[in-house]
């Protein structure tokens, strides 16, 4: 059954039920739970004992070569940074924009980037030939009188990530807070002390709600330069070198768009899940996946832009380095990648987003699923057939990844989605209050952001009828 | 005046021995990998002879054109790193310092001349072939980067004889590895920043070019190329 | 119930991580291809063990025993110059322990009857060397190629970097020998402090 | 875990090392008193002699003090002592001018082989088991004098057989007066470098049966038969340092080299025209050019002993006209006619010819009538030309013409009375046709000692193994027999202190001698090699040496400091004809073995640049070089052109199968541009039995399919007559070094 807004707003007039729903998935978890936690948790362990082995071993384990000196690892790291653009851009975005359909959707999308930022985050130093000494990038006062070389883009790198890390990681934290102290409400036990840890405090009073307001309306206008800045970066980390195809002017835009398209398709991904097994469909209705499928679909076109723009330049300049990797990817052992790159991207993801009778929410999740896949092997086929096809002829190579490489970047998936099964079982992944603010604001139709203020209850009230919901509702999760 | 190392190679000379791979391996404690390696591409050689085909049978020829770190002045592998173990050195050469380097292997994408090699495990010599091993040159343990030094070890042990003996370098007394050996005497190498020293007259040659000038590395090393041969003096 | 499963699950991790231990393919590749031939025939950098690695991360070296009681203090006060023993020392880049015939062509002669001499003297009549372990110098992993020559015809103490060996018996690292302790007196005597004046 | 895994802990960097003075294993060792003053980490030069190949460059050795675990009187412990860190050449030697080759710099490996032969051995299994035990020298040599005294008092002392490479100087003598006076047939000769069919077409054109010498730095036009004399042939550092004069060394006067052979060879890639004629028609096109010279009369007629022997000369080769050549050797007529005018435009000009025009069943054909080029271009004996080694006063040069061919002694049967075989750095097992049954024929030969340093195939089957110092830890000397116009005695005493519990051959030979005692014993009074090296050089005190010091003292050590004695006389004559047997030549057309139909190719092995007969490939550097052309390392190859490859639908790694009549071998294919499209071609040096860890099981060995097809007149295995054919069996992996065959055009840009 699909659902319009107005159809919420009355479903939902009650808070016992949001309270209820939402809660549910904290407060239980069930058999099937810890199946998929340890389903995954063997996926993510063999990744570390193949970490544990490189590190034993020597580098040399993964598949990396002369000339190809970077492969999967750097590709998982382009990847993940950019999967981190999904949330805190989006939700920055949708929340400046003040799109009312976003309120369920912002938090799945801002943990998206804290995890993603985290997993991204751990490649450079997994790829590095000596790890252990990987803290040189850190400046810090030696008596070797030696600091990071800050010309190097991969030292911007470490400052970028780090900040957008920092950031995204308040913006998520910061809207959590008021539900945090919801849960310690409605639990007791070893719960509400956790929870109220968490809580910091919050009572819910006029100048805490301020404060909130107005540190999320900063964070939501700072954290946009931020997440545009960090893709650039990692985009330079290729576009600084006089490598062919990878000395381009056209990549930070391409990079940045990529991110934010690779971004939305996880979140649409995690958001059918969470819809489909924490049984939240009144919560999600279609209309949010209605609208992420059309900017799926406008970054879609965006990607194929960029792609087009960028080959057409280099096959139109001619330049025989730059020509001799475009036939390898166009033409040679890397064409098949390639198309399959661009059917996922684009071929498959655009009739099902266009028509608006196969956007429904297995048409845009099914195009989502593509365009992460399809992004990955963009990543991949951006590092890879440059490197392999160098100015010298006498130099060129190839590459084939080994197990360790496959192992860790399959555990990287199942880490990420472990990561984002323990969250959903210990904060409610749809923010609480705002759904009720949203709620509130529907009824009274008052669109405008400051208007919340007014319209949000009282603390008597709002702990007054909440500890009511608590009492005769029986089918909230006992701690 | 401070010095700046060059190198001049006549691809005129230059037969494709050989000579200059094996001599900078046995100067600079290059390990071999081993077929298996080998066969992934992790085989080091700081200069290779590179070989290139002309035509087709039966009008065939062949280039050869050693290929070493070009120690540019405006060198790609330079800015890139993140910790300073590629470096520029005080005489113009692409310092590799091996205590420094934490593996990201950055340099060696952005080197346009594929002259730098990593050691992907820790290199080991079956006893008691590690007894030939230099003193004067470190050993590279695995994750460091590693490439063509122009022999800096005996470009220092030069300088401070020179030193000790109150006096300046003659030209042509640092000669790395390769050049010495080389029987042609393809390989020529001195100091640029010395207009009389027979690399820099070389490399003021009409036969001069830089390999890949045009991506404006400035290389230190100038290839002479090959006359073809006239029939002018019949 | 759930607890079972919680059990269950921690059986599978276990068998996950020993499984995974065990089915590691070793790699033959960090040496030439060797047939048979166990490792104590292989001359490689890599540490014995994961705990020396360790133990040279946080730059941790045991103090060195010698087999004789050898004291500076004797020879020099007996007006025997350093370079007497260390002949390297003004030559090349390493000063060099002397070997037991440098020790000989003297005390064949002097101080026989000391305990510490006849102990020297039997050794060398045992056909053996002294076994002298190594008081400074640097770990590989330093890259450091320090030459003692340049020091010494700059006219740089001894005492410098080895202390006031005059006073010790058995020589003890007096100075603590890092990066710093290098870089000061180079900047102070306004000499080179390019990276690969020394690491090469 | 194994303890080998242990080594491949790399969690932090950092080497207990030797390098840093402190390694962990060796300080368990007792550590022996040194034997040498040594001053720490201070280099010393000393010089030496190469002995890899028949070139004999100087070398010059650096010792550094090291530290090393050595066997003193039994026990193994570590001793600080001089090591070789690096050969490099010697700066004042007249061959070599201070340069070195590839091979010659990786022969520092030879020493510190972990396969090496570490002390006298003892065959404990049956034949070619490979399994010995140590034994001490009293007894080994013990068991050697015994076997020795049987035969004399049987008096069959002609049944002892002594086989070893081609030696020079006072090893050869040594061995020479040993043979004599034990009354034994003189030693034989296995030496794949070696060229009889030149040396006898030189003995016969110019009555000198060495290796010619070639003054290429003041040549204005070369042509080269085949020779790959910048890589493996003759002399090669001589003439690479000559050809890099004659490329640049002469403003203005840059000569032409034109190459002539079938598969491109490394000396090849450097030429400015390359010309494949059908295979074994090499001298036919030599005389074509003649030819056309007579008939234009560019250069005056010779007439002298080199052109008597071709048929027809006189007559101004009537049967060469370019037309005819042309149908005998594919090459068009009017580029011979070019290629004639030029030569005789650009005087002096000269040819050469080596390797595989040899190795045809006329290849001594071919060789005479490049010698008569030679003449007619007048060249012989003349700047810019070709000639021969001045040789040194006095009996310091061992000849060539007291050994005999091994070969030749193995096909007619004689080897089999042989009761005791000693052996010599050689090994016919390895490097001979399977058909010749080499190894079956020895392993009839009741008793075998070899000298050998390692147990390659021939060793194998050896009953006691007496292994040799290595070069740098014995005493040297070497007369060179081409490479420079200088008459030139190598000498050198050991670089560094032995190893390993070994011994110098010659020391081992005169202590035998000495044991026998009689006549042997007279005829090699001295104490050690060292002795009879000093009383050698006694004579070239009084010669015109470089300034040769008074007194015997200062000269003896002055030779020893310089590695050498060496005239300062430069000449270049050729000595005049001594009479031969008269025996006139005409081009005979190649014999093969196998019908052309159901054996499409010609195949033609040739001696790697790497390996060269595959004496070096137990080296680690050698293996791992990538070969210049094919750029293939620690493996071997068969070589075919591409459009041939695409008709026989077999491309770039696959696996192919090289059958001849006699034999097939399996081997991945390389697709090569510069090779004919009826030759198959292979690098000799691979596919050891038993050859170290390096080489053993590695590759295939061309030799072993070869067809036993014999050069005319001088009755040696002619190698490039066999014919094969060529088919896919599989799938393989060349660990090639380079990527591209073809370089971009825009690649090198003007500044």
């Amino acid at each position: 059954m699909t659902t319009t807004p107005d159809q919420i707003k009355h479903d939902l007039i009650n808070h016992d039920v949001i309270n209820h729903d939402l809660l549910r998935p904290v407060g239980q978890a069930s058999a099937r739970f810890f199946l998929v936690v340890a389903m995954l948790g063997l996926v993510v362990l063999a990744g570390f004992s193949a970490w544990g082995y490189q590190l034993y071993s020597g580098i040399g384990v993964a598949g990396i070569r002369r000339p190809v000196f970077w492969g999967f690892y750097i590709t998982n790291f382009v990847f993940w940074i950019g999967i981190s653009h999904a949330g805190t851009l989006i939700s920055a975005i949708l929340r400046l924009a003040n799109a009312g359909w976003r309120r369920p959707v912002t938090r799945c999308a801002e943990v998206i980037t804290v995890f993603a930022l985290c997993i991204g985050a751990m490649f450079p130093v997994i790829h590095l030939g000596r790890p252990w000494v990987a803290f040189w990038l850190v400046p810090y006062p030696n008596e070797r009188g030696l600091w990071p070389n800050y010309r190097s883009p991969l030292v911007w790198d470490f400052f970028a990530i780090n900040t957008y890390l920092i950031g995204s990681i308040t913006f998520l934290i910061l809207p959590i807070i008021p539900d945090f102290a919801l849960c310690r409400d409605k639990f007791s036990g070893w719960r509400k002390t956790f929870y109220g840890l968490l809580a910091l405090g919050w009572r819910g009073t006029q100048r805490q709600w301020h404060r909130l307001e107005t540190a999320m309306h900063i964070m939501a206008i700072v954290i946009i330069p931020v997440a545009v800045s960090v893709h650039t970066i990692v985009s330079w980390d290729f576009a600084m070198t006089p490598v062919p195809m990878w000395h381009s002017t056209i990549f930070a835009p391409y990079f940045v768009a990529g991110a934010i398209f690779s971004g939305i398709a996880a979140l649409i991904v995690a958001m059918v899940f969470l819809r489909r097994f924490l049984h939240l469909e009144e919560y999600l209705p279609s209309v949010c996946f209605e609208n992420l499928g059309k900017l799926l679909l406008l970054m879609s076109l965006l990607w194929v832009y960029f792609v087009f723009a960028e080959r057409l330049t280099i096959w139109y300049g001619n330049q025989p380095a730059e020509v001799a990797v475009l036939w390898l990817t166009q033409k040679g052992p890397y064409r098949y990648l390639f198309w399959i790159m661009v059917a996922c991207n684009f071929g498959i993801p655009f009739p099902l987003l266009a028509i608006k009778k196969l956007r429904t929410i297995t048409g845009t999740c099914i195009a989502s699923i593509t365009v992460v896949v399809g992004m990955w092997l963009e990543r991949y086929l951006i590092i890879v057939p440059s490197l392999s096809r160098k100015f010298l002829p006498y130099a060129w190579g190839t590459y084939r990844p080994t197990w360790v490489e496959i192992t860790i970047t399959a555990a990287t998936f199942a880490g990420m989605a472990l990561l984002y099964v323990m969250f959903a079982k210990l904060v409610p992944i749809i923010s609480i209050w705002e759904l009720k603010v949203g709620m509130r604001e529907a009824s009274e139709s008052m669109p405008s952001v400051v208007a919340v203020s007014k319209a949000r209850p009282t603390v008597s009230e709002r702990s007054e009828h909440e500890t009511v919901g608590f009492k005769n509702s029986h089918r909230v999760g006992k701690p | 005046m401070a010095h700046r190392w060059g190198m001049a190679v006549d691809l005129d000379r230059c037969t494709g021995c050989e000579a200059c791979v094996v001599a900078c391996r046995a100067e600079n404690n290059i390990p071999s990998v081993g077929e298996d390696q080998a066969q992934k591409g992790r085989a080091i050689h700081w200069i290779r002879v590179e070989r290139y085909y002309e035509g087709e049978f039966p009008d065939v020829r062949v280039k050869f054109q050693p290929v070493l770190c070009q120690q540019c002045n405006n060198a790609p592998c330079e800015p890139v790193c993140p910790t300073y173990a590629s470096y520029h050195t005080d005489e113009g050469l692409n310092g590799q310092v091996y205590n420094r380097c934490i593996g990201t292997r950055y340099c060696a994408n952005a080197c346009s001349y594929t002259v730098r090699f990593f050691n992907f495990f820790n290199p080991a010599w079956d006893k008691p072939l590690h007894l030939q091993l230099n003193p004067d040159v470190s050993l590279r343990q695995v994750g460091i980067m590693e490439k063509c030094t122009f022999c800096v070890q005996r470009i220092k042990s030069a300088e401070i004889r020179a030193k000790e003996e109150k006096r300046e370098l003659r030209d042509g007394e640092p000669a790395p590895a390769c050049v010495q050996s080389c029987p042609p005497r393809a390989l020529v190498f001195g100091d640029l920043n010395d207009p009389e020293s027979e690399v820099s007259r070389l490399a003021r040659s009409r036969r001069g070019v830089k390999l890949l000038g045009e991506l404006g590395t400035q290389p230190n090393v100038t290839y002479l190329q090959r006359n073809e041969w006239n029939d002018n003096n019949t | 119930m759930r607890s079972r499963i919680r059990g269950l699950s921690l059986i599978f991790v276990g068998l996950a991580a020993v499984s995974s231990f065990f089915l590691w393919p070793t790699s033959s590749a960090n040496s030439v291809k060797r047939r048979g031939i166990d490792s104590q025939d292989v001359f490689t950098p890599a540490h014995p063990t994961i705990l020396d690695s360790l133990r040279e991360f946080i730059g941790w070296r045991e103090t060195p025993v010698q087999p004789l009681a050898f004291t500076h203090r004797k020879h020099i006060e007996n007006q025997i110059a350093c370079t007497a023993c260390h002949k390297g020392v003004n030559q090349g880049p390493s000063a060099g322990i002397p070997d037991i015939n440098v020790c000989m062509r003297c005390h064949t002669f002097f101080a026989k009857d000391r305990p510490e001499i006849k102990k020297l003297a039997g050794i060398f009549d045992s056909g053996q060397d002294i076994t002298w372990q190594r008081v400074y110098g640097f770990s590989p992993s330093a890259h450091v190629k320090f030459n003692h020559a340049p020091h010494i015809h700059a006219s740089v103490d001894c005492s410098v970097c080895h202390g006031d060996v005059k006073s010790m018996t058995v020589a003890v690292r007096a100075v603590n020998l890092n990066m710093g302790f290098c870089l000061s007196c180079h900047r102070a005597k306004q000499v080179s402090t390019d990276c690969v004046t020394c690491h090469f | 875990m194994e303890r080998r895994d242990f080594l491949k802990v790399s969690v932090l960097t950092g080497a207990t090392a030797a390098l840093s003075g402190c390694e962990k294993p060796a300080h368990t060792l007792v550590r022996f008193i040194p034997e040498e003053d040594l001053i720490p980490s201070v280099a010393t030069w000393k010089p030496s002699v190469c002995t890899l190949c028949p070139a004999g460059c100087g070398l010059m050795v650096r010792v550094l003090p090291g530290e090393a675990e050595v066997v003193r009187n039994g026990k193994l412990g570590t001793i600080q002592m001089g090591l070789a860190k690096k050969l490099e050449g010697n700066p004042n030697h007249p061959v070599n001018w201070g340069k070195l080759c590839a091979r010659g710099q990786a022969g520092l490996q030879i020493t510190y082989h972990p396969d090496r032969v570490r002390s006298p051995l003892k065959r404990s299994g049956p034949r070619g088991s490979g399994s010995f035990q140590p034994v001490t020298w009293e007894e080994s040599i013990r068991e050697v004098v015994s076997k020795l005294q049987e035969l004399q008092s049987q008096n069959q002392s002609e049944s002892l057989r002594f086989v070893s490479a081609c030696l020079r100087g006072q090893r050869h003598e040594l061995v020479r007066k040993f043979l004599s006076a034990f009354g034994a047939p003189a030693a034989m000769v296995f030496d794949p470098l070696d060229e009889p069919v030149l040396r006898q077409a030189n003995l016969l054109s110019f009555g000198q049966a060495d290796m010619p010498s070639f003054d290429l730095a003041h040549t204005g036009y070369v042509i080269s038969f085949g020779a790959d004399f910048l890589g493996t042939w003759n002399s090669p550092v001589a003439q690479s340092i000559a050809y890099g004069e004659m490329r640049q060394g002469r403003p203005g006067n840059r000569a032409k080299f034109v190459q002539v052979e079938q598969r491109m060879s490394q000396t090849g890639a450097n030429a400015d025209e390359w010309i494949a004629p059908r295979a074994g028609t090499e001298g036919a096109m030599a005389l074509g050019l003649a030819h056309v010279i007579l008939k234009e009369k560019l250069r005056p007629a010779a007439d002298n002993k080199a052109t008597r022997l071709i048929a027809g000369w006189s007559q101004g080769l009537a049967e060469y006209s370019p037309e005819q050549v042309e149908r005998k050797t594919g090459v068009p007529a009017q580029r011979i006619q070019r290629l004639a005018h030029e030569m005789a435009a650009h005087l002096p000009a000269v040819a050469i010819i080596g390797g595989l025009p040899l190795a045809h069943t006329n290849g001594l054909f071919n060789a005479l009538a490049v010698n008569a080029l030679n003449t007619l271009l007048g060249s012989v004996g003349m700047p810019g030309g070709l000639f021969f080694t001045p040789q040194p006063p006095s009996e310091n040069a061992g000849s060539w013409s007291s050994e005999s061919d091994f070969a030749s002694v193995l096909l007619a049967g004689k080897l089999d009375g042989t009761k005791v075989l000693l052996l010599h750095n050689a090994n016919p097992v390895f490097a001979t046709p399977a058909v010749w049954k080499v190894r079956e024929t020895l392993d009839r030969i009741p008793f075998i000692v070899s000298f050998g340093s390692f147990v390659d195939e021939t060793s194998q089957l050896a009953d006691l193994i007496l292994p040799d110092h290595s070069p740098l830890e014995s005493w040297l000397h070497d007369v060179p027999k081409s490479g420079t116009n200088q008459a030139v005695v190598s000498l050198a005493a050991p670089a560094m202190l032995p190893l390993h519990d070994t011994r110098a051959m010659p020391d081992t030979l005169l202590e035998i001698a000495h044991q026998i005692g009689g006549e042997a014993a007279k005829a090699l009074p001295w104490e050690n090699f060292q002795e009879m090296l000093q009383a050698s050089m006694a004579p070239l005190r009084t010669a015109d040496g470089i300034n040769p010091p008074p007194d015997p003292e200062k000269f003896w050590s002055k030779v020893q400091e310089q590695g050498g004695w060496w005239s300062d006389k430069v000449r270049q004559a050729a000595r005049s004809a001594i009479p031969q047997k008269q025996l006139v030549t005409e081009f005979a057309p190649p014999q093969f073995d196998g019908e052309e139909s159901s054996f499409p190719f010609h195949f033609q092995p040739y001696v790697s640049q790497a390996f060269l007969d595959g004496s070096l490939a137990h080296l680690p550097w050698m293996q791992e070089m990538p070969d210049a052309l094919s750029t293939v390392m620690w493996g071997t190859w068969v070589e075919i052109n591409p459009k041939t490859a695409q008709k026989l639908a077999i491309e770039q790694d696959d696996l192919v199968e090289v059958r001849s009549q006699h034999g097939k071998l399996l081997a991945p294919l390389l697709v090569s541009p510069g090779i004919a499209f009826d030759v198959v071609a292979m690098p000799m040096g691979q596919g050891h039995e038993s050859f170290g860890r390096y080489a053993s099981g590695r590759g295939a060995n061309p030799m072993t399919i070869l067809a036993p097809m014999q050069v005319a007149e001088t009755g040696s295995l002619a190698w490039a007559s066999t014919r094969v054919q060529v088919s896919k069996v599989g799938k393989a992996k060349l660990a090639l070094f380079s990527g591209g065959l073809f370089e971009r055009p825009s690649e090198l840009q003007q500044r």
